[in-house]
């Protein structure tokens, strides 16, 4: 899946300012001394001062500019110091950081998936996105030395060699851009099994769930997903499969035979693949499976999520063994769930 | 995909260590565009003068060199007194 | 109505196709003014320093157009000798 | 003239009575780094070229200072006459 990092140190972005605007012609520009920037710009500005970093810079896309005026900028009002806001503490672990998507194109789309908080952040197979014509700066600290992703692209362009990528990290924008611990590396190959791969995450779990608020749950039993930090009101199915299984077919069906139905509009729903520890009389870890585990969170009580998982269910029950699904289950956080057969 | 966007090849304004740094990417260039009546200048000297008066230097000192310059006053002398010298002989 | 301010008139710096471009306004200037101690560098070249030397040459070849330089060394060579002969006539 | 002075060593931008001006504060360069094939140009020249012509202009000066630049034509005349007047004494 593509993963696009949603923070930008845009300078037309408005919520990069301290004032909440776009500095205008009478205005003082200032980005804080030492605050070590990257920051593109895409159009063309009037300024009355601008102070840059002790190290930073501005990246000018074709047309981007800077230009003075002689008097006062009318549409301006009466001109104020306008600072560039601090964007240190964005960590690359942090799911609400990130757009996960199919394609590229779902980006522009506005068609993002759904995913438990682990696969929020870029899994090891997982192609990286910051968007074109932006600049970022992310804190990538881990208790992990490298993040191993497929590629990475930055200002429009696509890293897949690990050389070609460490060597950009090298550069100056490189390192105003990715700061922190851990390296992140690109290369590692993308996920070659049709029935989907482990994220990979589960090893940062502590870390990316130190960055999540988790919401009050209000149902009855609440369910606790696997990569999850928190728990949630809805329904989870189980799927075990075999040979012929193929998760993006299986996600692109579960989409096409409800999610675009009007009355599932709220919903949201995650398909990931997940190791379930099995275990010898029901305590010692013995063994682990993969198995697919389907989360339906509703934003509410879990009607609506169990309404679907029931569907679900059926479906599987008709075309379970065209689709390389073994047997399934479902729970609910109302507390009802399918008979374990 | 991507289509039109020249990867990482913007110019920049950067700052290094307090120092202001203007740089490009491969063949890209840096251009000052004086106006008729606008001036570059660096510190307080007119760069499009001074960069006029490279040119004049080097076709004076052409000339000088196929030429000569002018003529020293103590060869001017030195001649003066040879043509006396001679002429009184 | 009076926010489409064009720059156009006014001194600019602005990116085009990669090349990075300063352009000076109508009587309206771009001063590049580093500290008293810092300088402004092309390069590895030290602009300031250059241009100071290209006055430098420019005083020097006026003092050479108006003095003449060194003596070349066939003409004093030359000069001595016809003293020479001149005084042996 | 400059309103204020940052504390801080920021390089600045800034609007002065309608000029675009760039400051560093103390010992900080502005600095203009193309890329390996891209050039600093002045309006249509390189000033990069003019920038060695500079430091050439001062080499032919050093050697015309040293060795004198060539033989005026009148000093030439000059020498062979008095040559004739001499050798015909």
């Amino acid at each position: 899946l593509y993963k696009q990092w949603i923070p930008d140190t845009n300078y037309e972005n408005k919520t990069n300012w301290d004032k909440g605007k776009v500095p205008c012609g009478n205005d003082v520009v200032v980005f804080p001394a030492q605050g070590k920037v990257s920051v593109f710009v895409e159009t063309t500005h009037a300024v009355q001062e601008m102070r840059l970093p002790v190290d930073g810079e501005l990246i000018l896309n074709s047309g981007a500019g800077f230009y003075v005026l002689s008097g006062k900028d009318p549409a301006c009002g009466a001109g104020a110091t306008v600072q560039f806001q601090d964007s240190e503490s964005l960590q690359w672990f942090n799911p609400a950081m990130w757009q996960a998507a199919a394609t590229q194109n779902d980006f522009q789309l506005g068609k993002f998936l759904f995913s438990v908080h682990e696969e929020s952040v870029p899994c090891q197979q997982d192609d990286v996105v910051f968007k074109a014509l932006s600049s970022f700066r992310v804190d990538t600290t881990s208790s992990q030395s490298t993040i191993p992703v497929t590629s990475v692209s930055v200002l429009g362009k696509s890293f897949n060699s690990k050389s070609e990528f460490s060597e950009y990290l090298s550069t100056r924008t490189g390192q105003m851009q990715f700061h922190g611990s851990s390296a992140v590396t690109v290369g590692n190959p993308g996920c070659g099994d049709p029935s989907g791969c482990d994220c990979g995450n589960s090893v940062n779990h502590q870390l990316i769930c130190s960055t999540v608020q988790c919401a009050t749950v209000s149902c009855k039993q609440p369910l606790s997903p696997m990569g999850h930090c928190c728990e949630v009101c809805g329904a989870i199915v189980t799927i075990q499969y075999t040979v012929g299984f193929n998760m993006q077919t299986y996600r692109e069906r579960i989409h096409h035979l409800f999610l675009i139905l009007p009355e599932y509009r709220s919903i949201q729903l995650g398909v990931s693949k997940v190791f379930k520890s099995q275990k010898l009389l029901g305590v010692i870890p013995f063994s682990t499976t993969p198995e697919i585990q389907v989360v339906i969170v509703d934003g509410e009580e879990g009607k609506l999520s169990e309404a679907l998982a029931q569907n679900i269910m059926t479906d599987i029950r008709s075309h379970g063994s065209e689709l390389g699904i073994t047997e399934s289950e479902f729970q609910a956080s109302s507390g009802n769930s399918s008979d374990p057969s | 995909e991507l289509k039109e966007i020249t990867p990482i090849n913007q110019p920049r304004m950067l700052a290094d260590d307090g120092h202001l740094i203007f740089t490009t990417g491969d063949d890209k260039d840096i251009r000052f565009q004086p106006s008729v009546s606008g001036r570059v200048k660096v510190g307080d000297e007119d760069l499009s003068q001074l960069l006029i008066q490279i040119k004049t230097n080097k076709e004076d000192i052409d000339k000088i060199k196929a030429d000569g310059g002018a003529i020293p006053p103590e060869i001017s002398n030195h001649l003066n007194q040879l043509d006396t010298q001679v002429s009184t002989v």
